[in-house]
């Protein structure tokens, strides 16, 4: 009971993670219908930023959180401006194709300007460990779910109450109307692409607090977990990336407790097909069929 | 009020307007007719700003729109209708109808203009809350007639708002146009029901493949024996 | 129809190849040796080179990067020896790459010499006989994983293990299955992670109550000092061995000093026993200078090739690349950074193994396995 | 294309073409098999799949297993042949129910049975698991790629200039519209993937045996979507392109190889360079006039 | 009732909450032309969709007369339809845009014309045979409608009243003994909707075969139609000859209003 306990605290903490990083990645494919592969690298960068923000200017915790968020929010606008931004009207595998490409760029430059070595991150916050009915929570692990919990009713809000979140949704479902009612469509995508990357940036300092250990190539695997997360949630819905950042986080908790860890990959992908056999579009995705 | 000039607009290398000309004064209402594939949707897309004129003036106000973008076009005082309607499915009626006056910020404006909309469409009213995408054919277009009403247009641009409509609803909805004129908005009114439309025509124009071939009064071009035979079906 | 058996001549200069991992996922590593290599030619050329019978040339590197991938390590290779025709190659650092460069190596009768490729039949053809071409410049997983057997069950006393293995390269496996085969106490587990993965969490947890003496972890320092770092957090403080993919500083960096305690590994270059050996206490203080930290185990393997090479050389007293091969099979009790090494008769790298034990992040003990 | 061999075959006899550059040209022949079956699938048949590593994986495995003991050429076309047979039935037992998602959907699904595929190979003792299978006899040569890229290739634009192609490219166009026309959209689609399932494990097979070293990290995701790039750098939907974009890609690759380490910031560049300016791929949906094409194809055929 | 084509009873459709089809049967004679007119939404497209299986049943039970015997249509999918002798069009053009106009009319043969698989694939004679048979039937059709000028543009380059007839062709390629038209004269001016009438009217006299349409323009309804169902909010409104249902009261009220 208590192992069951502890590992569904583990299973939380690493889900919180993916939901962190699937956010980002289900609002700009919401938006614009785009495998933003660069996703996880931008949160690569946002670890980097926070690594050399707490070591070089010595900003405190909290500033550099934020401060990753806003210098993510403009990476992500600017790759967007650059690489997406002419491709607007192409098929949209060529902007997956460019995504890619943004990603191998980020990975490869970073490699080359700071060394694809992996490096430790500096412990901004003392580890607190708390203990509860024989159960190991520490603090950042809260703070990490927390957050998450946090930048989720966030968002839910903006996309559900202001007037930028109505505009991101016409946006998706019909840009060309949404610029006929006198939506910015720019301006709308520019700042999806800010906000989702301000989440990835947010992501990376806190995974860099948690593990304590950054590299150039730490996006990748996780940007594609978090990406099945988004998908299993029913990619563009901000509940349903929360949600399939968990499933994921937990099952992957669940397969490596029993002992089954080689398999571990395996089993997600396994119960994301299924999931998808199931609800083609994901656990909160509308599947829109088609009317003739 | 809108005056276009010597207006080219191309898809790629296809041509699709080829030189148009044409004005609409204020509170009017006047008709662009013509067969498939005229040009007769590129025009109002390019007048709108969703696409860029190759060669022409469009200017409004005594204003260059060549320049400015959709949304800033909007603000200046156009809204289109588009083809096909383009509501905003996963959204509410009302929310349709709020993305409408998103230029707005004035609360009071809004709610009026809201209110006046519903007066027009009592039916919008009755389904406020329903996701737009479950709406019928005939209320999916009142309802993208009463969004683009909801930015207090000055002109609005209709594109084929009777395309697809039973018969009893394609006389409401040019009642409720004749409605929508008198209360001050002038209309560019775009048809393949040739005769309904320059029934209600201050002025029409014949479109056909990119150029404008006649042009006349509503009741002169209804009385056209080549309109008649090629548009009004003998 | 064009490569000839006569090998590759040297020009004005010693060319030597680098066919090595600079991206893609073993980057980290390839990167380290990179350093190692250049480190050991700069060094060369400023003592004017490497004497060839009566003159003395100087090396010059061909740097190329194979991607971590077998397609582009195999091209590289065959770029190297066909087009700039080295005598020599360093690398590749993974068995994988390795093995997939050998044939172009072998048909251009280049030898190469990889710092890091542990498999035991990585020198070896499929009949067993030994590839011509094809050295390593350290242990080979059996002899590690061995070591770290007996000394978990003779030092640690440990009845109990767990094995928690780097489950995507040959490395992590190769020594979990050299250490199953010697290991004769109790498995308790046996577990495997992906290179890159950082939530060892939910295994350490599954693990927390088996009563475990000690745990076998051989990786990289990169998943091995997080797995320490989070073992001692959810408080399992049973001793973590790994091996000489850990022997680097970044490990109690990653894991954070308070936690690397009872931390343990097999390792050619031990930093203590560095001091007395002149060749290793050099090439640290170099690499200090150079880079500004401790010299990692791969730079020093790195660094150790490019000198059997030039041993080689020297030997033999010709830098075509048969005769460099010959030599690099006869080499004898060559001192090197990583120990004493002597090149058997399989082209393994033998030299003695030690091990090495953390404490709060710094090397407190070494121990001497005897075989 | 007869013409083709007889000129890079008489280079080699003028020693113009050393390992080096065959090792390119070999590689760009895999690459082409690889791509003109990922296209087919996604170009022709308008199915987005992101797993075609996963049967290159099966064929270049079943090579490497069977050639251990069964080291003759024979061995090593009968191994192809069973892993062709292998990377169908997965085809099957994956496409059955994946094929009916669309789009991304379709991919990550794909993607995830790839994996699922690549994770198995890698704890199997038969494969010999992270470590791979090595010296693995040398059975394909330059002279076999080039054949089995041509007659993969030919087999492809048959299929896709038949009843068949056109089923496939209605689908693609308007899967409802197929369907109300009496096409059996599910059986062409899962035709389509089958089809260029059983070319990635020809380009599987070849690939093992020309390399002699394989491991599961050679077809992970990476792997596949090097092939997705070529397929849409040369045009999606032209195999032209797909010729075009291999060997372009298989040069530019070698070319980067001087460059040491920035190689990939180079490569990465030109990617978004070249979709930024050629949005529709090198060749966009052109093909090389084919109907000479295809005469000239049958006759080396027949 | 040797002439009777299709029989539907008491069709059942419900969407979540909504019924868009109530307890509707209907059915068709061979070498009929009847029309299908209601409201928007009435639910005339969905019952179009059960008919050719496109939307399953809820209830209700779709039976076809063929010279085999009688055949029940109940969870077929599309292609079994379509295979059994129904075709459609569709109410928003949906051709094989990027394809030529003849592969267009070729597709729709595709179960007319077996070819092996290694028959194609290894370019064996009989591939050739069948290609040639395949193609000179494709043209003929494209003859009859006048689209042999444009047979290998794309279809997407073909005007909008082009594009509606290239569906119709379409549509007759796979042989169907019943065609079902939905607003065929949708986007059409008088002009080209008068045209359409004509070419409805040949149809159904020259290949001998069953047409059902929906069809909001009444000049096109009242002038080919023999017979009429007018659905309103899913259920059957009224039935009969366009001169019976001209003069429905109901029919007025709910459809064709006051003018
Ligand atoms: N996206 C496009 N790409 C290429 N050509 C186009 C595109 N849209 C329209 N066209 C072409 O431009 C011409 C004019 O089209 P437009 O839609 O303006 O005609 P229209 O008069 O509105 O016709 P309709 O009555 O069918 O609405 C046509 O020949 C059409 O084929
Ligand atoms: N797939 C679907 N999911 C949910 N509701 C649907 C679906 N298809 C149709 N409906 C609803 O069923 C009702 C009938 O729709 P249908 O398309 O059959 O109308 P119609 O009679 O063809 O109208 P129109 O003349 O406008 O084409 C409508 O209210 C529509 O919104
Ligand atoms: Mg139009
Ligand atoms: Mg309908």
């Amino acid at each position: 009971m208590q192992t069951f306990g502890q590992q569904l605290v583990n299973g939380l903490s690493l889900g919180s993670i993916y939901a962190l990083l699937a956010l980002g990645y289900t609002m700009v494919y919401g938006i614009i219908k785009l495998i933003n592969f660069a996703h996880g690298d931008i949160y690569m960068l946002g670890a980097f930023w926070g690594y050399y923000s707490l070591r070089a200017f010595h900003f405190n915790f909290l500033m550099a959180l934020c401060s990753a968020m806003v210098v993510c929010a403009v990476l992500g606008v600017v790759i967007e401006y650059f690489a997406y931004r002419p491709l607007r009207h192409s098929p949209r595998i060529t902007a997956l194709i460019t995504a890619i490409g943004v990603s191998f760029l980020l990975e490869n430059g970073m490699s080359a300007l700071v060394g694809a070595n992996a490096r430790s991150f500096p412990q901004a916050l003392p580890v607190v460990t708390y203990h509860w009915l024989g159960i190991r929570v520490s603090n950042i692990q809260l703070l990490i779910l927390i957050t998450a919990c946090l930048l989720m009713a966030l968002l839910e809000l903006i996309i559900k109450r202001t007037k930028m979140g109505k505009a991101m949704r016409a946006v998706s479902v019909d840009p060309e109307a949404a610029q006929l009612v006198g939506i910015n469509l720019n301006h709308t995508i520019s700042f999806t692409f800010a906000l989702g990357s301000a989440m990835a940036g947010a992501a990376g300092v806190l995974i860099g607090l948690y593990y304590n250990s950054i590299d150039p190539l730490m996006g990748m695997t996780p940007g594609i977990k978090a990406f099945v997360a988004a998908v299993i949630g029913g990619i563009g819905s901000v509940p349903g990336a929360s949600l399939g950042g968990f499933i994921i986080g937990i099952l992957e908790t669940g397969v490596q407790a029993v002992g089954l860890s080689a398999y571990k990959d395996a089993v997600v992908y396994f119960v994301l097909i299924v999931i998808l056999l199931v609800m083609p579009a994901g656990i909160f995705g509308h599947n829109r069929r088609e009317k003739v | 009020m809108l005056t276009v000039k010597d207006l080219a607009v191309n898809y790629g290398a296809i041509q699709a307007v080829k030189g148009v000309s044409f004005e609409v004064h204020r509170g009017e209402i006047v008709t662009l007719i013509g067969a498939n594939g005229a040009g007769k949707s590129t025009l109002l897309k390019t007048i709108s700003g969703l696409m860029r004129p190759k060669a022409g003036q469009i200017t409004y106000l005594e204003r260059p729109l060549d320049r400015l973008s959709a949304p800033q076009i909007v603000r200046a005082g156009i809204s289109q209708v588009p083809e096909g309607r383009h509501i905003f499915p996963g959204l509410s009626v009302q929310e349709n109808l709020q993305m409408g006056a998103f230029g707005q910020r004035d609360r009071a404006v809004f709610n009026e203009t809201l209110q006046t909309v519903y007066d027009y469409f009592p039916i919008l009213k009755k389904r406020r809350t329903q996701d737009a995408a479950t709406l019928s054919g005939g209320e999916q277009q009142m309802l993208a007639m009463g969004r683009a009403l909801m930015a207090h247009p000055q002109l609005m641009l209709l594109d084929e708002p009777s395309m697809g409509l039973a018969p009893i609803f394609i006389q409401e909805i040019f009642t409720i146009i004749q409605a929508i004129n008198q209360a001050g908005t002038t209309v560019l009114l775009i048809e393949q029901n040739a005769r309904q439309a320059l029934k209600i025509a201050d002025r029409g124009y014949v479109l056909a493949s990119g150029q404008v071939k006649l042009s006349g009064s509503g009741a002169a071009l209804l009385a056209n024996p080549d309109v008649q035979r090629a548009y009004l079906g003998g | 129809k064009s490569s000839s058996n006569q090998g590759n001549n040297p020009g004005k200069t010693i060319k030597i190849g680098v066919n090595m991992e600079l991206s893609g996922s073993a980057a980290g590593y390839g990167e380290q040796q990179k350093q190692g290599i250049q480190l050991a030619v700069k060094k060369i050329n400023k003592n004017g080179g490497i004497q060839v019978g009566k003159t003395k040339k100087k090396v010059q590197l061909v740097i190329r990067d194979n991607k971590t991938t077998n397609n582009t390590a195999a091209s590289v290779a065959a770029q190297l020896v066909n087009n700039d025709k080295v005598v020599a190659v360093v690398g590749p650092a993974t068995t994988n790459a390795g093995t997939a460069a050998i044939p172009n190596m072998t048909k251009a009768s280049v030898p190469t010499v990889s710092p890091s490729a542990t498999d035991p039949d990585f020198t070896l053809q499929k009949g067993g006989a030994v590839q011509k071409y094809v050295f390593r410049a350290c242990y080979q997983n059996d002899f590690q994983g061995s070591s770290a057997a007996k000394f978990v069950t003779k030092n640690l006393k440990a009845k109990r293990v767990a094995i928690l293995t780097d489950n995507s390269s040959d490395y992590g496996t190769g020594l979990t299955k050299a250490f199953k085969k010697s290991y004769t106490g109790k498995l308790v587990s046996s577990q495997t992670f992906q290179e890159g993965d950082k939530d060892f969490n939910a295994i350490l947890t599954s693990l927390k109550h088996k009563q475990i003496d000690a745990i076998y972890a051989p990786g990289y320092y990169s998943e091995i000092g997080l797995i320490v770092k989070q073992a001692r957090q959810a408080g399992i403080q049973a001793p973590i061995v790994g091996s000489d993919g850990m022997a680097d500083a970044k490990l109690a960096q990653i894991a954070g000093k308070q936690n690397a305690n009872q931390v343990y590994y097999t390792t050619p270059f031990s930093t203590k026993a560095a001091a007395s050996n002149p060749v290793a206490s050099k090439f640290m203080s170099a690499y200090q200078d150079k880079y500004g930290s401790t010299a990692p185990t791969f730079s020093a393997l790195a660094y150790d090739s490019v000198y059997m090479i030039k041993k080689a050389i020297e030997n033999e007293g010709s830098a075509n690349s048969v005769k460099i091969a010959n030599g690099l099979a006869k080499l004898k009790n060559f001192k090197g950074t990583t120990g004493t090494i002597t090149i058997d008769k399989k082209h393994n790298a033998e030299k003695t193994i030690a091990i090495e034990q953390l404490t709060n992040g710094q090397v407190t003990k070494t121990y001497d396995v005897d075989q | 294309m007869l013409f083709g061999f007889i000129i890079i075959d008489a280079l080699e006899f003028a020693g113009l073409i050393n390992t080096f550059i065959e090792n390119m040209l070999v590689t760009i022949g895999i690459n082409v098999i690889l791509a003109v079956g990922l296209n087919l699938i996604i170009g022709f048949a308008g199915q987005f799949s992101l797993g075609h590593a996963g049967f290159m994986a099966i064929g270049a495995y079943a090579t490497g297993i069977m050639t251990q003991t069964m080291s003759t050429p024979l061995g090593f076309y009968i191994s192809m042949v069973v892993g062709m047979v292998i990377a169908v039935i997965a085809a099957v037992i994956v496409g059955v129910p994946t094929l009916r998602l669309r789009g991304d959907y379709l991919a990550i699904a794909t993607m995830g049975a790839a994996e699922i595929i690549r994770i198995v190979i890698n704890n199997l003792k038969i494969t010999n698991g992270a470590a791979g299978l090595f010296n693995i006899p040398a059975l394909a040569s330059w002279v076999t790629v080039y054949v089995l890229m041509c007659l993969t290739t030919i087999v492809t634009v048959n299929f896709i200039h038949s009843r068949g192609g056109r089923a496939v490219m209605a689908v693609r166009e308007d899967e409802l519209a197929a369907g109300a026309m009496g096409i059996n959209t599910t059986r062409w689609k899962l035709a389509a993937f089958v089809f260029g399932a059983a070319t990635a494990a020809i380009g599987g097979s070849l690939h093992a045996a020309y390399i002699q070293t394989i491991a599961p990290g050679d077809f992970n995701i990476m792997a596949s979507i090097a092939i997705l790039i070529i397929v849409v750098l040369g045009g999606v939907g032209s195999i032209t392109g797909t010729f075009v974009a291999a060997v372009v890609l298989g040069a530019l690759d070698t070319i980067l190889q001087n460059f040491g380490t920035v190689r990939m910031i180079i490569y990465s560049l030109a990617l978004i360079l070249i979709m930024i300016f050629k949005p529709a791929g090198l060749l966009g949906t052109w093909e090389f006039s084919f109907r000479r094409w295809l005469t000239k194809g049958a006759v080396t055929h027949d | 009732m040797t002439s009777r084509l299709l029989d539907a009873q008491e069709l059942v459709k419900s969407f979540g909450g909504l019924t868009a089809v109530a307890n509707v049967s209907v059915h068709f004679d061979r070498n009929e032309l009847v029309g299908l007119i209601g409201p928007n939404g009435a639910g005339k497209t969905t019952l179009f969709n059960l008919l050719t299986g496109e939307t399953p049943l809820t209830s209700g039970s779709i039976s076809l007369y063929t010279d085999q015997g009688v055949q029940t249509l109940n969870g077929k999918k599309p292609a079994q339809i379509a295979q059994a002798g129904i075709s459609r069009t569709f109410q928003n053009i949906r051709l094989f845009k990027d394809l030529s106009v003849l592969d267009n009319v070729k597709i729709a043969m595709t179960n007319h014309y077996q070819e092996g698989f290694l028959t194609s694939v290894f370019r064996l004679p009989k591939f050739y045979q069948t290609e040639a048979a395949m193609a000179q039937a494709a043209h003929e059709l494209l003859k009859i409608f006048d689209l042999t000028a444009v047979a290998d543009q794309p279809a997407r380059n073909l005007p909008y009243g082009t594009q509606r007839r290239l569906e119709i062709v379409r549509a007759l390629a796979t042989k169907p003994s019943l065609l079902f038209l939905d607003e065929p004269a949708a986007g059409m001016n008088p002009e080209e909707t008068a045209d359409l009438t004509q070419l409805i009217r040949q149809i159904q006299r020259d290949f001998h075969i069953t047409v059902v349409l929906i069809e909001h323009d009444m000049s096109l309804v009242m002038n080919v139609v023999e017979r009429l169902y007018v659905l309103e909010h899913g259920g059957l409104l009224a039935s009969g000859t366009p001169d019976e249902i001209q003069r429905d009261p109901a029919v007025i009220k709910a459809y064709l209003g006051g003018a």
